[in-house]
């Protein structure tokens, strides 16, 4: 094993043909005033694949979620969303493109049940206008059935049928992610962002959710981007790994590989640069 | 926390239940004649209102004491708090209507508005004495309200005929500026119409400051508009806290007082008080007497102020506005007294008093009877003028009390009365169906 | 015990997604309707439904306006006095204009004009959030107050500066104007009321009354799940102001008949936003029971102290109402800030277990 | 119109220039009252998160109190003492009876509670001190009354009057002082630290409550000055409960936290407000000042939505 990897020498990934690069970042860089968050950062999501975006905190893994579903505007680079260039856009616009995401602190709607909140994320494929609403009985009501059994069906695949009807601010953290989970899965997206969807679950949980990702990555093929500080999770989940320190990419490449650089393990025993 | 949440829903409870005690109503007394007073002692024009209370309710009060009320009938005399608050103001009339009110004194040009309409329905007379609409004047269109003695029109001719006379002949007033500041609201901008055809009609120019409610003890803007226009004569339609704000404005920025003018509802000693020593010269239009020697004024004090059955502070006592009160309610005791000989009933209805009040006749006899004499110029009500555009007179602020500077001026009469019928014909028409009076004339 | 849902079993997604899916609530909304449509109008004086039915009624309905604003779209509002003038002032110019129209639909109407103001002055909302947009919502306030006043063709010109409310009939009964009965003014009152109230329950539990809830609580995410900010905020603040105008409308011409531009002044914004909040955020029942409680205890107390015979003073009386009804406030305020509805369920919940204390 | 828009206001400047001065002079008084009120709003705000719409009636409180004592025959001094004491009970028994219980609770309870205690004062001052309005002892109190004429110019005229003079004194001597206590004194610290973060303050052993009530008491103290400027401009009433309005542009000018925005807003409104009542009020038919304000604030908002000294606010998920 080298000692010692100089940064033009990181472990690439191979490179994709281009139909199946699903999104790329192309040298972006973010800064809040003089606060660097992103600097020069490139990389790509294949089609179909599990990436695990890690890092020590504070190495901007939140700030590129966050770029890549249009919440924050990177001043640099571009992103290209399956095969396009993607102009500046406001999130909304993101999520009807098919992105979906959790959050790191959990960010449901607190006041709403668990069933609201995964009815949610069915916003974006519900038609019925005002008028339609206000009457309900008819058109309104039947659109609102068709879409309660696809939120059945997360609800099911999740095992959360017996907390359906609760407000979501009561329930315990681990179930709280789980729900959001769902909101996101609601959406039907062609990729999903996890932001530590783990963070801390016992490993009993870890288990359930990791056994949730896998499965809504190879039953419905959705594209999974995911941060996680857990590293047996993230080896065994993810296809690909990209490594994050202060702003900058440090690796990327098979986990093996990744678990393997230099940069890496400096990086995350702190050994001064 | 629990507990508390406990006695919070039995609270809720409790109060739903208390509530449903109150609402049987209190039967009327079959031997009196009921008298609901809307007054306001409280809210932002508290200030101008708790000495008109006071006068109200005190004078019918020491009628009950003295003389057993009326005809020999008691009067039984509520007061129903209205804060100045149109809302307030319609729940009072909504509550007190049922116990067989005579008569509505509302003190509010919003509260007048809304029981206009209603006064022909209910058959319950408003008396809104020198205030409301003005239009109300003309008692072919509006049988069941008086503004006796004077309507808004009538005061603004009048302080037009008396800056005329300063200048020593109407012709004068060509080229002159006359300010106007008023409450910005439907009591303040009554005047305006006639204000513009007189000033048409003599060649001054009519300049407007309107004062928002909201803003009335922040005035610095328009009086600094006055500095700029250089008005020769300020004219004031203002009420509440409005007025001493606007003495105190005017002191600052010398305005020359005498050539300040306010309408009788600026005619507080509160007011000019305000306003120091340098308020001295500041006028105001009055048509009830000031001071304390009447013997009536006196057996008010005699019989329920210094017996203490009504808290009137005996300082207040012979100001301008608690003796509007009291004319106020002498023209309510008058009206019941000429119902009364009218019907031959002693206890009245409503549309008894609006009869009473229609044959009103306070003649200067009559005001030596009651022990008034002078207290106000005599007034008479007819069917077709239910105002009586009776002559005002102008009062002088010394920098300690007001003193009366001029003699009796009668209002242009030939100007006020075609803008009523104008004003009373168009309500009419806007209000189409309007019903048509079909009350008989009384006298 | 006596509120016990189960046994109840829902074999579809329809009957689990109705309006009142526990039959004790289905039947409870039963006997108030028809305490409100049959047992009030058979009993009531005219008192009762002059000066608290159709007052309470109107002010539950722009309860609800603001309710949808502020309780499920989290946008706290204080000009909601401006819209309901809005409301008036267009119902006011609309009967001028179409004298024959019949005047509940011309109420109806009214509440449009209301909604495109209220659309305007809710575009800032974009980018100010929470106290800031409070203030400025106070901007609306301010600026139609004085418009009521300076706009002389709102009020046609009128010597007096207000709206007087004509007379006018629908179905040979008069309903507006002086001369229409107390018990006339009540049915039409209550049955606008009640329409929009269940309309307005229908868009709640949709789409739309989702993605109000969703802004409300937690509006980043809500974008990242795909709701569109400003045109989301902007219903909410056309539907309320909506709802507020004709509740506006129904102000002047079902109960005070007449108007001033100070009728809907400030003091009206914040009598509506208490009992919004008292009656609980976020919950159309509260909408009613913080109405009644805003508006009704005043009243009461006005009343209580001749009633059991004691003489006070009616400037004592209003001081002390002041003084109890800000008391009360801030009482329930500490007690249970989430309102009368909360109280409400903790109500039932205790029905649900009565005798057991859990 | 466009000349009358855009040319003719900036003529008459031009052309009175005295009357332009006096104009900018009660702009400034405007704005150095405006500010006082606001002030009072931002030392709660910034120390416990309440938006404290009682402000307005806490002036009129302390002005009824000043004014009911010395009527009582309680002499001027020793009344002005005496309602500084009564503002201190007033603040510890907000403390301790509504603010307290409602520790955590959301910006918008916390609002509602405050206008409940608007009403509850309301409703209090006037049953003690009735609803009537009332001179302000300005002349018991040693406060100046009288004026200053400044010829200018020909028959140009610039009137001071003294009691502006000393509220423009007494404002600026009271933001120095509380800028002094805040900057150097422990509790002054401990306030700061309390409005960065409530828990780290707890945690260093910081009560909460004493620094309630302490800014209670310090938003008392500028609604006592605050009332007689006011009271003795125009009278002491529950009228003037309706300035706490004014102050609102102000806040979300300068920010709800920052005193100099506080004081930097009051100008700002107070000057914008005179100076478009003066010279361009006239062409809607005045009356303006009771909206202008709102829109100047809102337009600033627009641009800055954290107010002219917040900080600049970026979102995070």
């Amino acid at each position: 094993m080298n000692a010692f990897v100089a940064k033009d020498e990181l472990p690439q990934s191979v490179p994709a043909t281009n139909s199946d690069v699903l999104l790329r970042v192309d040298n972006v860089s973010l800064a809040f005033g003089g606060v660097k968050a992103i600097t020069d950062i490139s990389f790509d999501i294949l089609k179909g694949e599990i990436r695990a975006i890690i890092g020590p905190n504070g190495a901007g893994k939140t700030s590129m979620l966050n770029v890549i579903n249009g919440f924050y505007h990177p001043q640099e680079g571009t992103i290209t969303w399956r095969g396009s260039v993607r102009s500046k856009m406001r999130p909304y616009e993101a999520a009807s493109q098919g992105i979906a995401r959790t959050f790191q602190n959990v960010a449901l709607f607190k006041g709403m049940t668990t069933l609201d909140n995964i009815m949610s994320g069915r916003s974006l494929k519900m038609h019925r206008n005002f008028f339609w609403q206000l009457l309900w009985r008819g058109p309104a009501e039947r659109e609102e059935i068709e879409h309660r059994r696809k939120v059945e069906d997360i609800i099911d695949f999740l095992e959360i049928q017996a907390i359906r009807k609760t407000p979501v601010g009561r329930l315990p953290y681990g179930l709280q992610k789980r729900v959001e989970l769902g909101r996101a899965l609601a959406m039907e997206p062609e990729l999903l962002l996890l932001d530590e969807p783990m963070a801390g679950m016992n490993l009993e949980e870890k288990e359930d959710m990791s056994r949730f990702i896998l499965d809504v990555n190879q039953e419905f093929g959705t594209t999974i981007a995911l941060i996680e500080h857990d590293m047996g999770v993230v080896m065994d989940l993810s296809d690909r790994v990209v490594v994050l320190d202060y702003g900058r990419k440090i690796a990327d490449g098979s986990p093996e590989d990744v678990q393997k650089s230099q940069a890496v393990i400096d990086a995350y025993l702190g050994v001064s640069h | 926390m629990k507990h508390v949440k406990n006695l919070a829903l039995s609270t809720a409870v409790a109060l739903g239940v208390a509530f449903s005690g109150v609402l049987s109503e209190a039967a009327k007394a079959e031997d009196s004649n009921y008298v609901p007073l809307l007054t306001y002692r409280t809210g932002p024009f508290a200030g101008s209102g708790i000495h008109i209370a006071n006068g109200m309710a005190d004078y019918l009060h020491m009628l009950n004491e003295r003389d057993g009320g009326i005809g020999g009938v008691r009067l039984e005399i509520e007061e129903c708090e209205t804060g100045y608050n149109a809302q307030k103001g319609v729940e009072c009339y909504e509550a007190t209507k049922g116990k067989g009110a005579l008569v509505y004194n509302p003190y509010s040009t919003g509260i007048t508005l809304q029981l206009i309409p209603k006064a022909s329905v209910d058959k319950i007379p408003v008396l809104s004495m020198g205030y409301g609409l003005s239009a109300a004047a003309v008692g072919e269109t509006f049988p069941w309200v008086f503004n006796v003695p004077d309507t808004y029109w009538d005061g603004a001719s009048v302080v037009i005929k008396y800056i005329g006379e300063q200048e020593g002949g109407r012709e004068n007033l060509k080229g002159k500026k006359i300010g106007y500041i008023f409450l910005d609201a439907g009591y303040g901008r009554e005047p305006i119409p006639l204000l513009e055809q007189l000033a048409e009609k003599y060649g001054f120019e009519l300049l407007q400051y309107p004062v928002p409610g909201k803003e009335m003890q922040n005035q610095s803007s328009q009086w600094l508009n006055v500095r700029r226009d250089r008005p020769d004569y300020m004219v004031m339609w203002g009420w509440g806290a409005m007025n001493p704000t606007a003495i105190k404005e005017a002191v600052k920025i010398r305005f020359p007082m005498d050539k300040f003018i306010g309408v009788w509802w600026s005619a507080g000693e509160d007011d000019a008080a305000a306003g120091g020593a340098a308020a001295a010269g500041y006028k105001a239009m009055n048509f009830s007497g000031v001071g304390m020697d009447f013997p009536a004024l006196q057996d008010i004090k005699k019989y329920v102020v210094d017996t203490g059955k009504v808290p009137t502070d005996p300082e207040s006592m012979g100001g301008t506005l608690y003796n509007r009160g009291v004319l106020n309610s002498v023209i309510i005791a008058e009206g019941i007294r000429t119902a009364q000989e009218l019907t031959g009933k002693k206890v009245i209805t409503g549309a008894d008093m609006r009869m009473g009040l229609e044959s009103l006749d306070l003649t200067e006899e009559r005001l030596a009877e009651l022990g008034l004499s002078g207290f106000a110029h005599p007034m008479k009500v007819t069917c077709d003028d239910h105002a009586g555009s009776h002559p005002v007179f102008i009062q002088e602020w010394d920098g300690e009390k007001f003193v009366k500077v001029t003699d009796w001026i009668e209002p242009m009469r030939d100007v006020v009365r075609p803008l009523l019928e104008a004003a009373a014909a168009d309500y009419a028409e806007k209000n189409a169906p309007w019903p048509a009076r079909t009350e008989p004339c009384p006298n | 015990m006596f509120y016990r849902e189960a046994g109840q079993y829902k074999t579809s997604y329809e009957a689990d997604q109705a309006l009142f899916p526990i039959r004790q609530d289905l039947v409870g909304i039963g006997v108030i309707l028809l305490v409100a449509f049959v047992v009030i109008p058979l009993t009531a004086n005219d008192f009762f439904l002059a000066s608290i039915m159709i007052p309470f009624l109107v002010f539950s309905l722009a309860a609800i306006g603001l309710n949808v604003l502020t309780g499920f779209c989290g946008q706290l509002s204080l000009g909601t006095g401006a819209f309901m003038g809005v409301g008036a002032y267009a119902a006011y110019k609309l009967t001028t204009i179409f004298p024959d129209v019949n005047v509940v639909f011309l109420v109806l109407l009214s509440g449009f004009f209301a909604a495109f103001i209220g659309a305007i002055f809710g575009l800032p909302s974009l980018r100010i959030k929470g106290l800031y947009l409070a203030v400025t919502t106070l901007a609306a306030q301010f600026f139609l107050e004085w418009c009521f006043i300076r706009i002389p063709w709102l009020y046609n010109y009128n010597a007096s500066g207000a709206i007087e409310i004509p007379k006018r009939e629908m179905f040979g009964v008069v309903v507006s104007g002086a001369e229409a009965t107390p018990l006339a003014r009540y049915f039409v009152v209550l049955s606008i009321t009640v329409a929009i109230a269940f309309l307005i329950a229908n868009v709640l539990r949709g789409r739309i009354g989702r993605s109000w809830m969703m802004i409300r609580d937690m509006d980043i995410a809500a974008e990242l799940m795909g709701i569109r900010p400003l045109q989301t905020k902007l219903m909410a603040f056309a539907v309320s102001s909506y709802i507020c105008g004709v509740a506006g409308a129904m102000m002047v011409f079902f109960w005070l008949n007449a108007a001033e531009p100070s009728s809907y002044s400030i003091t009206l914004s914040f009598q509506i936003l208490f009992m919004v909040i008292l009656g609980g955020l976020g919950s159309l029942g509260g909408a009613f029971l913080g109405a009644a409680f805003i508006w009704i205890l005043p009243v009461a107390l006005k009343f209580i102290p001749g009633a059991i015979g004691i003489e006070i003073g009616a400037e004592t009386v209003e001081h002390l109402t002041f003084m109890v009804v800000g008391a009360l406030i801030i009482f329930f305020l500490i007690v249970e800030p989430h309102g009368f509805a909360r109280l409400w369920q903790i109500a039932k919940q205790k029905l649900r277990v009565w005798p057991f204390p859990y | 119109m466009l000349y009358d828009i855009f040319i003719d206001p900036f003529v008459q400047m031009y052309q009175m220039p005295d009357f332009f001065l006096q104009v900018l002079w009660e702009g400034f008084v405007a704005g150095i009252l405006y500010a006082l009120i606001a002030l009072g709003f931002v030392l709660i705000f910034k120390a416990s998160g309440v938006f404290n719409f009682a402000q307005g009636i806490m002036v009129v409180f302390a002005g009824l109190t000043l004014v009911g004592l010395h009527e009582n025959g309680v002499p001027a001094y020793l009344a002005l003492i005496l309602t500084i004491g009564v503002m201190g009970i007033l603040a510890y028994s907000i403390e301790r009876v509504v603010m307290r219980p409602l520790v955590n609770q959301p910006d918008i309870i916390l609002l509602m509670a405050t206008i409940g205690l608007t009403y509850f004062l309301i409703g209090f001052g006037e049953f003690i001190f009735g609803g009537e309005p009332k001179r302000m002892i300005a002349d018991e109190l040693g406060l100046p009354t009288g004026s200053t004429a400044f010829e200018f110019g020909e028959r140009g005229l610039v009137i001071l009057q003294h009691i502006d003079v000393a509220a423009a004194v007494i404002a600026i001597i009271m933001v120095a002082t509380l800028g002094v206590f805040f900057n150097k004194t422990r509790i002054g610290r401990a306030l700061r630290a309390v409005a960065d973060d409530h828990q780290a303050a707890l945690s260093v052993g910081i009560s909460l409550n004493q620094i309630w009530a302490i800014v209670w008491f310090a938003a008392g103290l500028v609604a006592l000055a605050t009332g007689i400027m006011w009271g003795a401009r125009s009278d002491v009433s529950f009228a003037l409960e309706i300035i706490a309005f004014k102050a609102l542009p102000v806040l979300i000018l300068g920010g709800f936290t920052s005193i100099p925005g506080a004081i930097i807003g009051g100008l700002i409104i107070g000057f914008g407000e005179k100076i478009g009542e003066l010279y361009w009020g006239g062409l809607v038919g005045g009356g303006i000042e009771s909206w202008l304000a709102y829109i100047i604030a809102l337009i600033f908002l627009l641009f800055r939505p954290q107010g002219l000294f917040g900080e600049k606010i970026i979102e995070r998920v």
